[in-house]
């Protein structure tokens, strides 16, 4: 049975903060997540959040709220970010020049993407014109494994 | 991350001890003093009322209860430490809070409860009144 | 332009401190509301999930959501927390014996809305059989002038 | 509490600085050194990036950013690093950063920013290296 908390926030920076504190905090409900495991999901849901909040600014809509959905599971810990920006294809994202590329200067964005996918077990976009939901989980028997 | 661990939800594995509550027993001139620290709530609110029961069934009726290290205390607590009030004096005995913080000490004032308890800046006068 | 978050949890003891941690923060988004009305605020809608968690658990309905909404506007803060349980009559509470009358200790409950009523500006109870919105106010301009 | 004033809304009124981003200057051995403490975000980068922005206009072109307080550091803060990073280097310049904190370590671990950056455990180290 899993257990479901759920945030909505503005579409704006200053609200960010208070996702971080509700992820961070429904995570350490689990009893078998490491702190370090819970920072790394923090971090990921903040760049989910970010995009969102940026998709929302792009079409002009910064009134109307993201929301933000942690799934406590004996398995998992599953967060989902669903905003009402335009829509993207996360198979169409741009790489970064190798780090000792002197180009690799140039590229002051696009570390969100590639950051949630390191820090989760599973990162999954669903995209359509009408918005986005991220969905990010931490699988609990990976802690246990060790990863 | 001072965010971390405020509640616990049920795991299919043995769970750690629920860590926003400590509860924590001295005794001291022939008083039980029972230092409480953390959040005290519906979550919490039981373990407290079971530890005084506890207590008094124990033998202790003169009850120190500490709530310095208290960040938190809603209707339920008090609701606990009434009852625990009304426990002891049926065995002539004594309880006394000792309370300093101005957050929690409001709770008592707003709620007529000062007049019920008594209630201590220290331990030490806690004890030394009795 | 209010802005509004949103926090829905499960109606359990062991999420309250998850909708304390929120309306605190959300609350201190207001620079003009003091640390202590801040306090005074957190135990209100403390208390009010409380009623609502223990609302849901009589009509065995510890599964689905109570939903807390903190509404920042210029003149005030204003939190809902709605509840599915099965209602009441606020106006048919049960007095307590004065604090000097022995037989108060006979009164362990009943403490919440006496407390909600005395630490906010404003209480106002929409009760069906469906369920219970409590709205609780904090008045930005009562915090100017010095209350 | 440890949640107060994570973010502030616009208000009717002045509002008082953010709090949550801390940004103070020392000068030491010739090196204009950043202390930044708080959280780094999309919300308070901005404020980041201008003051480097600053500096290297008033002539700073030898830069150290102290992560030591900080407490979160996102992509965006990444971001403002490496723009800095580009713009001392036009001048010549170097700008080191001051890390020791694991959790923050990892950030530009994984994003492979550990090769582009010069990153030390302590101001010390990082101005006598320079
Ligand atoms: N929720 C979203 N809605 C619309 N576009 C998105 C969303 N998330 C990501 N994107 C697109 O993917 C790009 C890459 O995202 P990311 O890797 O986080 O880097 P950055 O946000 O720094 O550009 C973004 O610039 C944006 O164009
Ligand atoms: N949301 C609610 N839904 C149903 N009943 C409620 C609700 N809130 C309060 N009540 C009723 O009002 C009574 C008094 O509430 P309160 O003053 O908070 O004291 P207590 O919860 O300790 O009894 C409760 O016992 C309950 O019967």
């Amino acid at each position: 049975m899993a257990e479901t908390v759920a945030l909505e926030i503005p579409a704006r920076p200053d609200f960010l903060a208070l996702a971080r504190l509700i992820v961070a905090a429904t995570a350490a409900a689990d009893p078998l997540l490491p702190e370090d495991r819970i920072d790394d999901l923090r971090l990921a849901v903040s760049e989910a959040c970010t995009n969102a909040i940026e998709a929302h600014q792009r079409v002009g809509s910064e009134q109307s709220n993201i929301r933000i959905e942690c799934r406590l599971s004996p398995e998992q810990v599953e967060v989902e970010v669903r905003d009402h920006g335009a829509g993207f294809d996360p198979d169409v994202l741009v790489d970064h020049p190798p780090a000792t590329d002197p180009a690799r200067l140039d590229h002051e964005r696009g570390l969100g993407i590639p950051l949630m996918r390191v820090l989760t077990d599973e990162v999954e976009f669903r995209s359509t014109t009408d918005g986005t939901t991220v969905r990010l989980v931490l699988r609990v028997s990976a802690v246990r494994r060790g990863r | 991350m001072g965010t971390r661990c405020r509640f616990r939800r049920p795991s299919p594995v043995q769970e750690p001890p629920l860590i926003d509550l400590g509860l924590d027993l001295v005794e001291r001139d022939g008083w039980a003093v029972l230092v409480v620290s953390g959040e005290v709530d519906v979550a919490t609110a039981p373990r407290l009322r079971e530890r005084l029961i506890e207590l008094v069934n124990r033998g202790h009726h003169r009850i120190v209860v500490d709530l310095v290290g208290v960040e938190f205390l809603d209707s339920t607590g008090l609701g606990v430490l009434v009852g625990a009030l009304k426990r002891v004096r049926t065995h002539d005995g004594e309880l006394a809070l000792v309370c300093a913080e101005p957050r929690i000490l409001k709770v008592f004032e707003i709620t007529g409860l000062t007049k019920v308890f008594s209630i201590f800046g220290s331990v030490d006068e806690a004890v030394g009144a009795g």
